[in-house]
């Protein structure tokens, strides 16, 4: 199983869920984050004028057996991209395990629907 | 100080505190539009509320004051440039009834932004809301308090504090502006229709409780006078009864239609009664005000769901069903349940005619002047953010600054 | 305008605008029990506040003034269905009176909700509030304000705006309720006691600060008139130094006794000083109001402690100590205090023993028929929602809307 | 009642409840100084808020209001423990007259807890606020509202409602307090001077609002009589023209300066206009106030900036700009503007001469007893928290007692 | 060492905290994300109603050494099943190195209470 | 690739984020978390004292070429140390691939500036 984590901007959220649901990636979780890369953004905070590096992101990470693995990342990238820096990243790396609360079963079976 | 003094005194105290209270919706009003949008334009939301005032102030005295009540035809009143003209009631200073006439001006400004919400670009919005506080808001101001044309008829239109001189006419802007402006983002996709909940219920629910209070200043403050303490008192009655039953109408509908009561409409209702009531508050019994009141607690959820999933016109916090539609309709109902004249009452469908020439002209002169703006802003210099911008949050490319940190 | 009508005018002009500083006080009731309990529940929490007052308006007018203040017996008043007889003292039109008195209605209802936030039913909830309004708070106060048996005694039991008609009635009420409800899940677990930190203080705090801006109506309001702008002006000057008072003794304990001072605790200190005061706020020195106010600060403390800790019943915002254990003291200390019969002031027992008997019959009262109703309402209808529902929040499950998103 | 009697109660109505709406202010200013700072420190700030209007209430009694109006020397009133002594004008109860100067006094105070946020241990900040109320404001108030030598010069300093007495009082201690406490950590690091945004705009708006609609109580208040119902109308419109004014000042300006519009400078823009009509409101036209309100919103941008990036005084809220500043930049104003001896009115230099005493003995005043206070405080007690609790917040280590949970 | 990662209902992290506690594991982060699942919920928002899929979730992760993985795997899944959808997930990984930024020890040994 | 997560205390995250820089890491991912760990801190709550233990954290998480990995942690254990109970925890752990969302490409090639 690999676990798949990708930083994105929060406006292509609803692009990327919808993406991914229609390569078989129905269960995820996610989080909002502060990224700091590329992408700048000018601010103003009464007369101090700045430039920020700290963005606001939205971190998306599920688990899923190996072969889904491209089909998730290339539905991401696609529906995430914008072209302009601070596009993010996808991170992938691997589970060793997985556990089903409700039932406690274990293994990739944990992950299908039920 | 002699009676007469002494009089004086009582009324321009009267009006000035009441005319506070109406100021005070302003922060209602940017509460309930804060609350119901996204926090990703909450900075910009504020700072429309707090400018459109700051522009009005400045306008009104320019210009809108003249408008509306300076002597001039049955459709314009005069302009009066820094007017120093006295349009007072006798035994009122003039500054006094301008401050009170200034706050109200604001108020119809302020509805606009509701319904134009989260996408709207902010050089676009202060010329705008300076153009309805300058020009539109006065010009049919002038037809109804202003001594024009609807003040003239033999049974002469009846909107004692403004359902359809303030709120509908705002909300019959609001309507032009949202249309024009086309939905938000995400609100309409593939056919299907999305929620888009506000960020912050608590802050909305605070702000409707600070707009009952404005109403109180609103309705009661629109005697211009204490000479009648007993018609005071009962405008009190009215207005508070008309908003609790606008709030137990939407709780029971909402109760009964979703299985659930819902908040965000019974808010949208308690405001619904209270525009409704506005325009007939001194005339109505308060069995009356209640009927109404329910009516429009009723009226408003349909109507948000017309708005919402038929035309398809995106309002993010409902200006134009609680203002627009339950702005006519209460005026409309003035014609039903005055206890003077109304067709309950055995007064005929003398009144209840005027009402509704009152509704249509200052529709028609709404939707009409709102089309000519909101097309003209859009062609010379742009109505609506990009599309990056608003999907990012107004608050970072407009302002550079977001609300939460 | 001659002298007895411009007379009415001021006086009306008066109990309106306390009234609608009263009125006000809803939002701040509202933002002090949401900002008191989880953010899981705070639709649900609003929801109750906002209509509590809707319905109480309705229902106030349907039977509660008739039975508050009409002529009936010294124990209960008389139904007269939307009532239309004049209950006003002369010179005040009867729809001002009756508007002054319903938000005081409102007032009692509120207080409940907070010591039996986040667990109970919203059916449940409205249906009781309907009938603190509508039934229960009108017959006490009817005893009291309403020329019963409590004003006939041949020492008048004194409450002059409030404390035990209408705090320590909600307090004792809120007291049967939540003790018949039972703590919420997970305060008391093993033995142990947790604390259950509300979501937002400041909210609660700006609540705080609007109620304080609301006594400035409920104390001086209840004199019903300016006549004597003397009093007037010493009840704003011992609301005020009660109020300040309490916050002050809360400080300094909580640092004595905590280690460090606690702000959650000295908001419900400047409360218990403000509830303490509005018994004698008209009867007492600014001195007494001192005094007054800095023992309720203390007793607020060790009340909240008690029902905390050894009678084990929750109440999430302290509303028993504030309105049910501090009204009763406050109006106790009228018995002490009371410049014109106070024990301090050569006054004898007497008025100590009337005002004695006072709390203790509405504290019959209130917990006898409290202990009935949500008996009853538990019995009939349920009065606590489900673990699930509690656990995860009223807001999802009673109203499929959560309050930040 | 007589008419003498109807004119004080009508008087008496009036300063209470312009009373009631100063005491808002100080629900105006907890919300601003939280919304400007970061949410660590959110419960310090909003207790300080509530606990310096505590306590300045009781000092206040105790010796503040003597000393202020108290007949003593020019420069001094008279100690008049728990004051009984009646300094109110005829026709208004004492208590009024007392109440009205207690929320003034209280405002004071709490100025200088904005400009000193973030850093300032809880218990030096009780004691010099105490002190403010007690002592420093009461001394400054004698000279000009308490008979003393500025009211006493041939033409007299005019300060109609505190620009100085109130506001650039509370802006000079707030900058000896932010100069002695010196900058919060990461605020001036290698020489680059960093933005610490407030954790909440939302709330410092609504402050702003609450500012504005204290500001009616404030101004007009300060007639201490509705007599004159025209100049009090007037007050009404300059105040309110001054703070529209300042906000688009700042709008523009930030606009041009910045490349964007600021919401956070604009509030302070409404501010600063506020500030700065508050000694002339009463003595310049509408079109004065627009332009003294217009010059304020431009002013507190540079004095922002000064003190931010040339001065290095850290001043979380802007409060030694907007308060201190622009305080004295109105009470100038008033020898240019006013109608009547203005330099501009053809009134000479006479008036302004004397405004610039006042303006720089206040000053004077304020910032040697601040530089003597402060540094008594930072070697008694300890002026600031240790570099581990301000880091971490200093709700945590004050308190205990986080505000968001 | 292993990395657990938890998505749970909040409502039983009180819970899972104890019966952590009870197989020896003390320390652990958490926060609070939203999650995608096979749980759904009725929400209404003015005239609008509608069915959400996103439902607030906590993430609880803490690091052990192996031999632990088994016992907080069990008492999480004792203490965190309710047996309604929408229980949740438990993910486990290896963890190449750990450093306890106190002392600046490294490996498990940085994970014993000190 | 390595995944560097740290738990560091709130009022440090400024150095740390200096001292990655100084390192050569440009790129990271914040977001606030509460930690369960050995540092208590006293609390009251309305008339009831009690002590947590939970502490509001921040959570550093970056990935890099494994060559940066030493340098990085030194840094973020030399910035965010006090000595005292609570400063918190580094884990490592190994990331199978990287994208770069904005052009796609992979490996540690997507983590350069570009
Ligand atoms: N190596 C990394 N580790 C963790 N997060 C990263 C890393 N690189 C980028 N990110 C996240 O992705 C976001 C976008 O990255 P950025 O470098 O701005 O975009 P781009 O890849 O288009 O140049 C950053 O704000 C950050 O949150
Ligand atoms: N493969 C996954 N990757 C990441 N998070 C998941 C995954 N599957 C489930 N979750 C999380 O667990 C939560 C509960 O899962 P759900 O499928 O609703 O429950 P159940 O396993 O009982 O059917 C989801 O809301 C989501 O946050
Ligand atoms: N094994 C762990 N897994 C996850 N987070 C941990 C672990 N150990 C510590 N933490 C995090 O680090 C923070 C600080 O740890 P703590 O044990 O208090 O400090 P110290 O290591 O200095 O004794 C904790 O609050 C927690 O958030």
């Amino acid at each position: 199983m690999k676990k798949i984590e990708a930083i994105i901007r929060k406006s292509v959220f609803d692009e990327v869920l919808e993406a991914l649901h229609e390569v078989g990636i129905d269960f995820l979780t996610y989080y909002d984050v502060t990224g700091v890369g590329n992408e700048k953004a000018g601010a103003i905070y009464r007369a101090t004028v700045y430039e920020t590096r700290l963005i606001e992101r939205r971190a998306i990470t599920f688990v899923c057996r190996d072969q889904f693995v491209e089909a998730a990342t290339d539905a991401i990238v696609k529906a995430a991209q914008t072209g302009e820096m601070g596009d993010g990243k996808i991170f992938i790396s691997t589970i060793d395990e997985s556990v089903r609360i409700r039932t406690g079963e274990k293994g990739p079976e944990s992950l299908y629907i039920k | 100080m002699d009676l007469a003094a002494l009089t004086s005194s009582l009324d321009t105290f009267w009006i000035l505190i009441t005319g506070a209270l109406v100021f005070f919706m302003q922060a209602g009003f940017a509460l309930v539009e804060a609350g119901f949008t996204r926090s990703k334009n909450t900075t910009n939301i504020l700072f429309k509320n707090l400018m459109d005032f700051c522009i009005g102030t400045l306008g009104f005295w320019l210009v809108g004051y003249g408008i509306m009540f300076g002597t001039g035809s049955g459709f314009f009143g005069a302009f009066e440039f820094f007017s120093e003209v006295n349009h007072a009631p006798a035994g009122i200073p003039n500054m006094a009834f301008f401050f009170f006439q200034l706050v109200f001006a604001a108020t119809a400004a302020t509805i606009v932004s509701g319904a134009m919400a989260e996408r709207t670009k902010f050089v676009s919005y202060l010329v705008y809301s300076a153009i309805i506080t300058l020009v539109i808001y006065p010009v049919s101001g002038h037809w109804i308090w202003g001594g024009g044309w609807l003040s003239q008829l033999s049974i002469p239109f009846h909107d004692f504090a403004g359902s359809t001189v303030v709120h509908s006419l705002g909300g019959w802007l609001a309507l032009t502006g949202a249309l024009i402006l086309g939905p938000r983002i995400g609100k309409y996709k593939n056919g299907k229709i999305y929620a888009i909940p506000g960020h912050n219920l608590l802050i909305g629910a605070l702000g409707v409780f600070i707009l009952w209070l404005g109403w109180f200043g609103f309705n009661p403050g629109s005697t211009l006078s204490l000479s009648n303490p007993s018609l005071v008192a009962n405008i009190f009655v009215t207005t508070n009864a008309a908003a609790a039953a606008g709030g137990v109408a939407t709780l029971i509908l909402t109760w009964l239609k979703y299985g659930k009561p819902g908040l965000s409409m019974s808010l949208n209702g308690v405001l619904a009664g209270l525009v409704a009531i506005t325009a007939g508050c001194d005339a109505v019994t308060p069995g009356g005000a209640i009927l109404i009141g329910f009516m429009a607690g009723i009226l408003v959820v349909f109507s948000v769901e017309f708005f919402d999933k038929v035309a398809k016109i995106d309002d993010p916090v409902g200006a134009i069903s609680v203002h627009g539609i339950c702005g006519a309709f209460g005026t409309l109902m003035v014609g039903m349940f005055a206890v003077d004249g109304g067709l309950f009452y055995g007064g005929g469908a003398g009144l209840l005619g005027t009402q509704a020439i009152g509704v249509l002209s200052v529709a028609a002169w709404g939707i009409g002047i709102g089309l000519i703006l909101f097309y003209a802003i859009k062609n010379i210099m742009g109505l609506r953010v990009s599309k990056k911008e608003e999907e990012n949050g107004l608050d970072y490319y407009e302002h550079g600054e977001t609300a939460y940190n």
